[in-house]
C-alpha cells in the first residue's frame, strides 16, 4: 500500500510551559517517507512538541499545516502512541484493538502474531507483562492506515527482537510514503532517520 | 487607536500600574460613601411603620445582596472574555471576583437571616430568595474549590470558566424554579424602572450605600487582582525590576 | 463496524468486566433506604409520606457516586486522548459515553427503586411517579455530574469535588421532581412538571456534551 | 430630612428593640470589608517577598 | 473535507432540534397552571380543584380574624376585594400576620372552606415611616394602595 503524498509544515512554533520556554521559532517541513527522531535531555520539550504536532496541545504561537490544511482538520491522519498504556486493562487484547482501529478480527489476529502476541488475543491486558502490554499497544501500527505516526518512546520495555521488528515496520511505513516522528533515549541501530535536537532555550 | 483601550487590558504590567491608582480613588470614595450612607441610614432615616428599627439592616443587606448577584454576572463576562480573547487578566479577575462574591453572598445571607428573626420570627426559612442566595454561595464555593484543586493556573482558569458559564445559564433557571417553589421574600425594594416605594429620606441613604458597596467591591477586587498579577508574573522582567527597585 | 457500535460494545464489555461498578451504587441505595426506618421510628405513615423523596435523594447520591470517575480510567490509560483521532466530533463521542453510562449504570439503579419503595411502603401510584421522574430527570443529572467529573480530571486530589461543584445545578431538577412526587401523592396532574423536567434533560443532553468535550480537551492539553 | 431619630445617643445604641440584631450585622460588615482589605495587603506583601527571595537566590547562584 | 462539514451540520441540527423540543415542552408546561396559585375570585367561581394542594393569595380582610382562645385554631377571610375565601388554620401564625396584610395560604378546599396547612405573611416591598402610614390611613388611601398591588 502506498500513501497519498502528505507533508507537515511547521512554522515559527514556540511553546512555553510553566513559565519555561521549551522551544522557540521552530520551523521545519516533514516530507513523505521522512523518519524524524526528536532528541534532547529530559524536560527539553520532546513530549510537548510531539503532542503539539499530534493536535493534543493547543498551539501557543506559530502554525502547523498538513497538506496546506490546518492541523485540527486532519487529526484522523495521525496515529499517536504516547507514554500512557493506550490500552484498557480490563479488556481483552482483541477488544482493545478493535475499538481503537476498527479492523476486523482476522486482520487484528495477523497483526498480533506480527508483534509476537499470537494466541493472546483473548487474554485481558492486565494479565500481560509490561512488555507484552506495550506490544499490544504497538500492534496498532500493523493494522491502521494513518500515514503519520507520532510515537513517544516506542522502544521502552521492548526486548531486542521486538525492537528489530518495530524498526522494520517503521522502515516499511516510510517506504510506503508515510511520515514517522519518534523520541527515544536508545538510538535504534537498524533504522535510518534524521534527528532534531531540542536544547534548552535560555 | 480604536481597539487600543481594549487591548491594553491584555498587558498585566499596564493593568498593575494603573490599578494601583484606581484602587486609591475607589478606596477613598468607598469610605466616604459608606460612612455617609450607613450613618444616615442608622441614625437619620425614619423608622419603618411595620418593622421598627430592624429594617435598618437593609442599608447593608440590600447593597450586599445586589452585589452578590452582580459579581456572578461580572465573573461570567470575564469567562467569556477569557475564552474569546484569551486574556489572562480576565482569569485573574475571575479568581478575585469568586472570593469577593462568596464573601458578599455569605454576608447577605447572614444579614438576611438576622433580619428575618425579628421580621418573620425565624432566622431561616426555605424561601425562594434565601434558597437561591444559598445556591449562589455554593456556586461561588464550587468555583473557588475547583481552582484550588487544579495546579496549573491556566488550566484551572479555563476549567473555572466552563463552570461559570454553565452556572450562568443555570442561574435564571434556578431562580425561576426556586421562586415557583416557595416565595415569601418581598420583591426588590428598589427597581431601576420604577419610583421607589419608600420616601426619599429612606432611599437616598440606601442608594448611597449601594454605590458605596459597589465601589468598595471594585477596590477589593482591584487590590486582590494586583496581588495575583504580581504572583503570576513573578518571572517577567518588569516584576523583577519593580521588586528590586522597592 | 461503525465507530458508534464499537464504542457501545466497548462500554458493554467494560461493564461486564467490572460488575462492581454497577452493583456498588445499587447496594448504596438499598443500604440508605434500610437505614432510614431504623433512624426514624418505623412509623409506616411517616415513611410512606417522605419515602419517595428519600428514595429520590438516595438515588441522586448513588448516581453521583458512580459518575464521579466517569472518565478517570480512560484518562489515565491514555485511551481518552485517542478519541481525538477518531474522526468524530469529541462532543458526539462524549454524548455516546454518557448514553452508555446512563444505560449501564443509571438504568439499573432506577430499576431497583421499586424494591426500595416497597421497603418504605410508598404507595403504588407514587412509586410509578417516582420511576417516571427518575427516568426523565436522570439524563440531566448524568450530564451535569459527568461535566463535574470531566472538569476535575487533571486534578490530583479530585475525589468527590467534581460532583460537589455541580451540586447547585441540580437544584431545579430536584425541585421539579419533588413537585411531581407531591402532586402524585395528591392525585393531581403531574404532566406539566414532567414536561419541564423533560425540557431540562433535553437541553442538558444537547449542551453539556459540548462543555464536557471542552473540559476533556483542556485536561488532555494540561496532562504531562 | 436629616433629623436624628433617637432621643439620645444611648437610645441610638439601644435601637429599641432591635439593637441586638442591627449592630452585630454592621460589625460583621465592617469585619468582612476590613478583613478582605487586610488580606489583599498581606497577599501583595507576600508576593513581593517571594519574588525578592527568588531574586536573592538567583544572585547567590550567579556568584 | 466533506464528511467534516456534514458532521458539523449534524451537530447544528442536533442542537436546534434539542432546543426546539425543549421549548415545545416548556410551552406545554406553561400552558397548564403549574403554579396552582388561585385568587379568591377564581375559587368563588369554582375554578380551583378540590382536594388538591393549592395556594391562595390575597389580603386578610378587616375584622374577620377569629381566634379560638383555647387552642391555636384561627379562621379568617382572604380577599381580593371582589370575593372572600374563608380560611381555617391551626398553628402559629407569622409575626407579620394581621388584618389588611397580604398573605399566601397553602392548603386544600374541604366542604367550601379552605383548610390551610401553611400561612405565609407577605411582607411587602414598601417601607414607610409610621407618620406616613397614619396619614394614608386617615385619608383612606392606604387600603387602596395595598389593594392596588398584589
Amino acid at each position: 500500500m502506498i500513501f497519498e503524498p502528505i507533508d507537515i509544515e511547521i512554522s515559527k512554533l514556540s511553546c512555553e510551559r510553566d513559565d519555561r520556554l521549551l522551544f522557540k521559532n521552530l520551523s521545519m517541513t516533514l516530507n513523505p517517507g521522512q523518519i524524524l527522531r526528536v532528541a534532547g535531555p529530559n524536560g527539553a520539550g520532546k513530549t510537548t512538541l510531539l503532542r503539539t504536532i499530534a493536535g493534543l496541545f493547543d498551539i501557543q504561537t506559530g502554525t502547523i499545516r498538513m497538506n496546506q490544511l490546518p492541523l485540527k482538520e486532519c487529526l484522523e491522519q495521525i496515529l499517536y502512541i504516547g507514554h500512557k498504556p493506550q490500552v484498557t486493562k480490563d479488556l481483552t487484547v482483541l477488544d482493545n484493538l478493535k475499538f481503537l482501529t476498527g479492523s476486523d478480527d482476522d486482520h487484528l489476529k495477523r497483526a498480533l502474531s506480527d508483534v509476537g502476541l499470537k494466541g493472546y488475543h483473548d487474554s485481558l491486558v492486565k494479565e500481560l507483562s509490561q512488555g507484552q502490554g506495550r506490544r499490544c499497544a504497538l500492534a496498532r501500527l500493523w493494522c491502521v492506515k494513518a500515514p503519520i505516526w507520532i510515537l513517544d518512546e516506542p522502544y521502552t520495555a521492548l526486548d531486542v527482537e521486538m525492537v528489530k521488528t518495530l524498526d522494520t515496520r517503521i522502515t516499511w511505513h516510510s517506504a510506503a510514503g508515510g511520515i514517522c516522528l519518534f523520541t527515544t533515549h536508545q538510538p535504534p541501530q537498524s533504522l535510518k532517520y534524521t534527528t532534531l535536537e531540542l536544547d534548552h532555550v535560555t | 487607536m480604536g481597539w487600543r483601550w481594549f487591548h491594553q487590558w491584555g498587558s498585566p504590567r499596564w493593568f498593575y500600574e494603573r490599578a494601583g491608582r484606581w484602587q486609591l480613588v475607589c478606596g477613598r470614595l468607598a469610605l466616604t460613601l459608606l460612612i455617609t450612607g450607613s450613618l444616615w441610614g442608622l441614625a437619620f432615616a425614619p423608622i419603618d411603620y411595620q418593622q421598627g428599627n430592624s429594617y435598618r439592616i437593609i442599608y447593608l443587606h440590600v447593597p450586599v445582596a445586589f452585589l452578590a448577584q452582580a459579581l456572578y454576572a461580572a465573573m461570567a463576562v470575564c469567562a467569556v472574555v477569557l475564552f474569546v480573547w484569551k486574556m489572562k487578566l480576565a482569569d485573574v479577575a475571575m479568581q478575585s471576583i469568586a472570593i469577593m462574591g462568596f464573601a458578599f453572598t455569605a454576608l447577605s445571607l447572614i444579614s438576611g437571616a438576622v433580619w428575618g428573626k425579628p421580621t418573620w420570627g425565624t432566622y431561616w426559612v426555605w424561601d425562594a430568595r434565601l434558597t437561591s442566595m444559598l445556591i449562589l454561595a455554593f456556586l461561588y464555593l464550587g468555583v473557588i474549590g475547583l481552582r484550588a484543586a487544579i495546579q496549573d493556573p491556566d488550566q484551572a482558569g479555563k476549567a473555572c470558566g466552563i463552570l461559570v458559564l454553565v452556572g450562568v445559564v443555570n442561574l435564571p433557571i434556578i431562580k425561576y424554579s426556586v421562586e415557583w417553589w416557595n416565595t415569601l421574600h418581598q420583591p426588590a425594594s428598589l427597581k431601576l424602572t420604577e419610583k421607589p416605594a419608600m420616601p426619599a429620606s429612606m432611599w437616598i441613604p440606601l442608594l448611597i450605600n449601594i454605590l458605596g458597596y459597589y465601589v468598595a467591591a471594585a477596590y477589593l477586587i482591584l487590590g486582590s487582582m494586583r496581588a495575583i498579577v504580581l504572583e503570576r508574573e513573578r518571572r517577567s522582567a518588569w516584576v523583577r525590576e519593580l521588586v528590586s527597585r522597592a | 463496524m461503525s465507530l458508534e457500535r464499537r464504542m457501545l460494545t466497548r462500554e458493554l464489555k467494560l461493564n461486564v468486566a467490572r460488575p462492581g461498578e454497577i452493583f456498588k451504587p445499587m447496594w448504596f441505595l438499598i443500604l440508605v433506604v434500610s437505614m432510614l426506618p431504623l433512624a426514624l421510628a418505623p412509623d409506616s405513615d411517616l415513611l410512606s409520606e417522605i419515602g419517595s423523596a428519600m428514595i429520590w435523594v438516595a438515588t441522586l447520591l448513588a448516581l453521583l457516586l458512580n459518575t464521579e470517575h466517569l472518565f478517570q480510567s480512560d484518562f489515565s490509560d491514555g485511551v481518552l486522548e485517542q478519541w481525538l483521532f477518531l474522526n468524530r466530533p469529541l462532543a458526539w463521542l462524549v454524548g455516546l459515553k454518557l448514553i452508555a453510562h446512563w444505560l449501564f449504570h443509571v438504568l439499573p439503579l432506577i430499576l431497583i427503586t421499586p424494591i426500595a419503595g416497597i421497603m418504605l411502603s410508598v404507595p403504588t401510584d407514587v412509586l410509578w411517579a417516582l420511576l417516571v421522574t427518575l427516568v426523565i430527570a436522570t439524563p440531566a443529572l448524568t450530564c451535569f455530574s459527568g461535566l463535574g467529573a470531566a472538569l476535575t480530571l487533571g486534578s490530583s486530589r479530585s475525589g468527590i469535588l467534581g460532583v460537589l461543584v455541580m451540586m447547585p445545578l441540580f437544584v431545579p431538577i430536584v425541585i421539579l421532581a419533588a413537585g411531581v412526587l407531591i402532586r402524585a401523592m395528591d392525585g393531581s396532574d403531574t404532566l406539566p412538571l414532567l414536561a419541564l423536567l423533560g425540557a431540562f434533560s433535553v437541553v442538558a443532553a444537547t449542551v453539556v456534551p459540548i462543555a464536557v468535550s471542552a473540559a476533556i480537551r483542556l485536561n488532555i492539553g494540561g496532562s504531562n | 430630612m436629616l433629623e436624628f431619630q433617637f432621643a439620645s445617643l444611648a437610645a441610638f445604641f439601644e435601637m429599641e428593640p432591635h439593637g441586638v440584631y442591627v449592630w452585630p450585622i454592621y460589625g460583621l460588615g465592617l469585619l468582612v470589608l476590613g478583613g478582605l482589605t487586610l488580606d489583599n495587603v498581606r497577599q501583595h506583601r507576600r508576593a513581593v517577598r517571594m519574588i525578592q527571595r527568588n531574586l536573592e537566590r538567583e544572585e547567590t547562584h550567579e556568584l | 473535507m466533506n464528511s467534516k462539514r456534514k458532521q458539523r451540520l449534524l451537530i447544528v441540527l442536533g442542537l436546534v432540534s434539542g432546543f426546539g423540543i425543549a421549548v415545545g415542552l416548556v410551552m406545554f408546561a406553561l400552558s397548564q397552571n403549574i403554579n396552582l396559585f388561585f385568587t379568591p375570585t377564581q375559587i368563588a367561581k369554582g375554578e380551583a380543584p378540590s382536594a388538591q394542594m393549592i395556594r391562595v393569595g390575597g389580603m386578610v380582610a378587616d375584622g374577620t380574624v377569629d381566634r379560638d382562645p383555647q387552642s391555636l385554631k384561627v379562621a379568617f377571610d382572604v380577599t381580593d376585594f371582589d370575593h372572600n375565601v374563608r380560611v381555617t388554620y391551626e398553628g402559629i401564625l407569622p409575626d407579620l400576620f394581621r388584618e389588611g396584610q397580604g398573605v399566601v395560604v397553602q392548603g386544600r378546599i374541604r366542604s367550601g372552606q379552605f383548610v390551610a396547612s401553611e400561612v405565609l405573611a407577605k411582607h411587602d416591598e414598601n417601607y414607610m415611616p409610621p407618620e406616613v402610614t397614619e396619614a394614608l390611613r386617615q385619608s383612606g388611601k392606604l387600603d387602596q394602595m395595598m389593594g392596588g398591588q398584589k
